[in-house]
């Protein structure tokens, strides 16, 4: 059991994975001279060669659709887009191409790639180049998603993705990049579809996924410090499929859930959550499910305007508070 | 078939249309002439190319045919027109070499190598069909001729290409894949985008720009800057060539040439073949916007009925053999149509079978008026 | 007052107010030659000329992003996308490009501009050419998102999404087309962000937009007629901006809610609704709110499979049925 | 400034580089020579050429400073190494002409006519800044002087100032837009796209592409296969030419011909003007991938320093003179600095003010904590 970052956790499941199936080669911007712009192939290039460590043109539609057309062969390219923003460049590739080869065709073909990706805002990179729209991977079948919020996560999501048959998007973080965590010696690969219950309680239920998993535990570990307040905490760790039966049964345990989620609020990945929840914990839910998502704004480049603009531990701990008032808990 | 008909060319005259035949069958030293101009093709070979061609020109009327009765639904593109160019391309590939297209591919499914039969089924919607119906018209696949895939989205299938002959590399293998798409696509960015990548990393994928003048509507003039598509591999330092896409016997020639080049070096190529869509865009589509010339020069351009002129002037064919041929695929394509006819429907019980090849935890199995809980 | 379809209504909006300001223009593939893949523009190119109709390329990036340009220099162009399928290609300059235009420059230049497409599935176009993804635009701060059901809202919506100083994504549907109403002589544009109640009723609320709107009223009228169950529908007319208010009011009084949606359940625009619901009535509701969704597949093209996946008259109208039992009412 | 700065330059020697300067100071026949090199610009143009290149070398030291004393954040790239090419194509524009850029943009934005004040207060993200800090570094823009913004998207400008071009050509007007780019750019769909639609609707439009020889750590020859990217241009019949962009009287020679052919004849065309990157690709890159030649090629081919060795050589300047500049822009930098510094920071009850420029109804103006209902 080592502590490493999660950074470290994607670099070394990559690596491990490459060493064990020559099938398996990165392809993306950046990844193989640069090391990366996040710097998660560091080293890969020199250990691996071009071949299995391919950088690419500013092409994302061009290269995104060569990884499918290399995976209908039977290759299994996990390709890098630099960012979630970028990714918008390939969609037609990644919604109208990846996820259809194995329906539209009767099962003939399938596309077994990952994409790598992080979302993210809050480092001032403005309007374009800190959006949270995984929604739009969420949204297609054809397609799985996921979304680690931990080193041990991430490499065990990671590895069930690259040994997945279907395209899947992998969901990063730039925030979460320097977080550390432990990861076991031996990590077996997750099951995709999986929500967990990350931290236990009975008070109120608190969702999560990718770095808001993470503020999520960490606002329960506070508040339980602070207040005796005890929150369970949900992480999705999967978006598409949605295990919606992991969360509604710790809602109806508690009575009253709170999602936190860094993309915009309306439609955002946290509407579903709280219609399932408002769906299958009907008569279990003693107040609205709320919802502490980024405001719905091309986000601005000053800090003032970008933290105002984000959800975070002091908003999130709001809402539950406020929450926790509706149902009447007594601290 | 495709195995046999990968033939170098040394006879060619330098130029690409070698077509020669002219209605009046002529005496013998014209016969001769004729017979020259169809080069060192086998009197087998020719007939079998217009064979091919005679069975897509019926298969593709039968197949509006079909959609007229409602047979056949969503949206229907034929190759008619372009029997030649598919004829060419497809005889100039190894069975195990990869072919994507787009959406107007009837004509290549067929001459790749699948059953008509299975073609008119896909056409029909059934589980006998290519895709077992899930695909329909735009969208078939086989993976045993390497039909990788007929795709809707213009452009579409280029990058899927590039990846394909990326991962022919990637393992060291001798196929070639062929990326088949139409004048219209060349002005969308998947087009540069792959054209720049497949030339980047030396990938053996021969991309071929259909020249019908059209885009639906739109002529090559009002929406290409350089209308002569295949200058445009030079911004990519790749060989481009046009070639006449009415003369099977050209296109073959071409075709091979780039696709065997591609097989022995890696190197890509662009070829564009020039020909006629004969009818509208797709079965629905009167084509009213066409001019009274344009309509009347792809009448002209009849590449089976000039095919057929040629063999029977160069005394490859006579009347007899060329009915013969005729009815043959005359019986085909009946035989298709009623296979597909009596062919089952895919079971709404399927519905579900081909979303995922892995599958997972908690994937969603609902119908419209299942409830989520 | 003429009765006339959708179609028309949309033409001659068009015609209308390219004859009111001259820097109105239409751009798109096979909207001047071809008059249009679905003839809404039929007549304009011979009556405008080629510079106030404008056929390009096939480039959906390129000629979507130029009217985004001339936008910026006060035209006001009307983009035509021939299907919301291939606007995938266009997203990043909708969503990179248009919506932030306003916000990432601190409003010193705009957008105002209409992109028009139509959704929809049913015509067994195969799965990339009958998405409904109207979803990835009504998620998009700076973007607004109408989606009218009828000829007379169609005609008023188009006015008023013309007069926007943004731009505004404007839903049709392939079904919609031959559809007919009434369509006063004088039309006054609509207000954008605004829900209509256009069928009142008591005992359960539908909501709907585009297609299933009218799905929803047709449903409505037949379970007041066979039945006597009084329905009140809501036909959101407004995606983005969304209007809360009128659906939340409408179940506040009816006390429960079936949405009816053309796109895919998970993550669909029923989620968001739905959650609003959930929310906004929560002391009101007497059953989950369910939702009438395609099936979560790549659309297959043969028939009986399509015909199973896609929301109809029938599946709505039986879950209607399931929710007016769940919450007890007596027919 | 813009203004006065179309040339028609027929001295041009057909030889595209025309600098002429080295360190020695030389004898009277010598600087003749060396003045003559600079063609017929006036002296004033000349030093105010080093005057602007010389401002935007400092304040893009500035700027990098201010990253790292975290007064600006986000991303910051700067124009280190290529100053001459930003001034010598801003000075070939009118006022009145529109600027798109990528988000490598602080040069231009001075060198057409913004305020430093106002480009510093931008980076550190205050409400004088040129887009009222909501853009920052890579998101400039000003009505006034036409720059129509920095975009951070790869290639996202480049359909933008087609569009621009398009609203001019609608109009009548003769402005013409300059839309610039870089090197990795010219792999990217929407610069295909945009090429194409400018050369088929001939729309007043001059693209040029920085080549710094990267973009971030790839070298061109490891993105474009035609790595002489001005020959691109030909895929679209449109004219094409490469300039040494060290070189601020060639640069500006070429983009003035080229924009004023556009402004006559509404045709647009495509100038590829080659320099160095001198750091890294943003301030944090400390470009470690570098060859040590390549380092080398670009901290030889420094444009200030060697225009100013031109202009000392030529007499144009003595010592005296350039100190002076010197110092006049390093206060003009330091000013800079103090105005963004003393600059009000946005107020956070602002948030909702930019996002529509037409209010509608229910419009989400909900802060992360605040509930739906
Ligand atoms: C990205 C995209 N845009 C638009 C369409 C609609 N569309 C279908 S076919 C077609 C014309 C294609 O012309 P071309 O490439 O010449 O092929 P052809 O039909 O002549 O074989 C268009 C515009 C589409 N399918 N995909
Ligand atoms: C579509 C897209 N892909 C990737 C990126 C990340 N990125 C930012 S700058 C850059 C390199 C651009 O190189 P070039 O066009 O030569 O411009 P330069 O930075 O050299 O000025 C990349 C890959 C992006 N911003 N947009
Ligand atoms: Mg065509
Ligand atoms: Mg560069």
């Amino acid at each position: 059991m080592a502590v490493i970052t999660y950074r470290q956790a994607l670099h070394d499941t990559l690596r491990e994975e490459m060493l064990a199936d020559e099938n398996v080669f990165l392809i993306g911007e950046e990844i193989g001279v640069f090391e990366g712009s996040y710097k998660i192939t560091a080293g890969l290039l020199d250990e691996f060669g071009e071949k299995r460590v391919r950088d690419t043109p500013i092409a994302e539609e061009g290269f995104v659709g060569a990884a499918v057309g290399a995976a209908m062969l039977g290759l299994r390219p996990v390709v890098e887009l630099m960012t979630i923003n970028f990714s918008l460049l390939a969609l037609d590739q990644i919604v109208n191409h990846a996820a259809k080869i194995y329906g539209m065709f009767g099962g003939q073909s399938n596309a077994p790639m990952v994409l790598r990706t992080p979302g993210g805002g809050g480092q001032q990179l403005g309007a374009t180049h800190s959006q949270n729209i995984e929604l739009y991977y969420a949204f297609v079948p054809g397609l799985k998603v996921v979304a680690p919020s931990t080193p041990a996560d991430a490499k065990a999501l990671l590895k069930a993705s690259m040994a997945d048959n279907d395209p899947v998007l992998f969901l990063e973080n730039l925030a979460l990049y320097n977080t550390k965590g432990e990861v076991p010696d031996e990590v077996a690969p997750a099951e995709i579809g999986k929500a967990g219950v990350v931290r236990p309680g009975s008070d109120i239920t608190i969702i999560g996924y990718s770095r808001m998993a993470n503020v999520a535990t960490q606002v329960a570990d506070q508040l339980q410090q602070d207040e005796g307040i005890s929150a369970e905490v949900v992480d999705l760790r999967s978006l598409r499929p949605l295990d919606r039966e992991t969360v509604v049964e710790s809602v109806r345990k508690t009575g009253c859930a709170v999602i936190a989620e860094d993309d915009w609020l309306t439609y955002g990945v946290g509407a579903e959550i709280a219609a399932s929840i408002s769906d299958g914990a009907f008569d279990y839910l003693d107040a609205p499910v709320r919802r502490v998502a980024a405001a719905e704004v091309p986000l601005p480049y000053a800090k003032p305007l970008e933290r105002a603009a984000l959800p975070s531990a002091e908003s999130l701990t709001t809402a539950v508070h406020q929450t926790l008032e509706a149902v009447g808990h007594r601290r | 078939m495709a195995e046999t008909a990968t033939r170098s060319k040394p006879t060619s005259s330098g130029s690409k249309s070698r077509r020669g035949g002219t209605r009046s069958s002529g005496n013998r030293a014209q016969q001769t002439q004729e017979r020259a101009a169809l080069g060192s093709e086998s009197p087998e070979q020719l007939r079998d190319y217009f064979k091919q061609m005679s069975l897509i020109r019926r298969f593709e009327e039968r197949a509006a045919q079909g959609y007229t009765q409602a047979k056949v639904g969503g949206y229907c593109h034929l190759n008619l027109g372009e029997e030649a160019t598919v004829v060419g391309l497809m005889s100039s590939l190894h069975k195990s070499d990869y072919l994507f297209t787009n959406y107007r591919e009837h004509g290549y499914a067929i001459a790749k190598g699948i059953d008509p039969n299975r073609v008119m089924a896909e056409l029909y919607g059934r589980t006998t069909g290519t895709s077992k119906g899930l695909g329909g018209s735009m969208h078939m696949f086989d993976t045993d001729v390497g039909l990788l895939g007929g795709y809707g989205i213009v452009g579409g299938q280029v990058p899927l290409a590039t990846g394909a002959a990326l991962a022919i590399d990637y393992r060291g293998g001798d196929q070639v894949v062929m990326c088949q798409m139409g004048d219209g696509t060349t002005n969308i960015g998947a087009f540069h985008e792959s054209m720049n990548i497949a030339a980047l990393w030396k990938l053996p994928v021969v991309f071929v720009v259909i020249n019908n003048h059209l885009g639906m509507g739109t002529t090559v003039d009002m929406a290409s800057a350089e209308s002569e598509l295949y200058k445009r591999a030079v911004a990519y330092r790749m060989h481009g060539e046009r070639v006449d896409g009415n003369d099977v016997l050209a296109v073959n020639e071409a075709s091979g040439r780039l696709v065997e080049h591609a097989r022995k070096t890696g190197e890509p190529a662009m070829l564009e073949a020039v020909s006629y869509r004969m009818k509208g865009h797709s079965v629905v589509d009167p084509a009213k916007y066409r001019s009274s010339e344009d309509a009347q020069a792809a009448r002209a351009a009849d590449p089976v009925a000039a095919f057929r002129d040629q063999l029977l002037s160069a005394g490859v064919l006579d009347e007899d053999g060329a009915s013969e041929i005729e009815q043959t695929v005359q019986a085909d394509v009946d035989a298709a149509v009623a296979f597909a006819d009596d062919s089952p429907h895919p079971d709404p019980s399927t519905l579900f079978d081909y979303t995922y090849a892995t599958p997972v935890a908690n994937d969603s199995r609902r119908l419209p008026a299942d409830p989520v809980f």
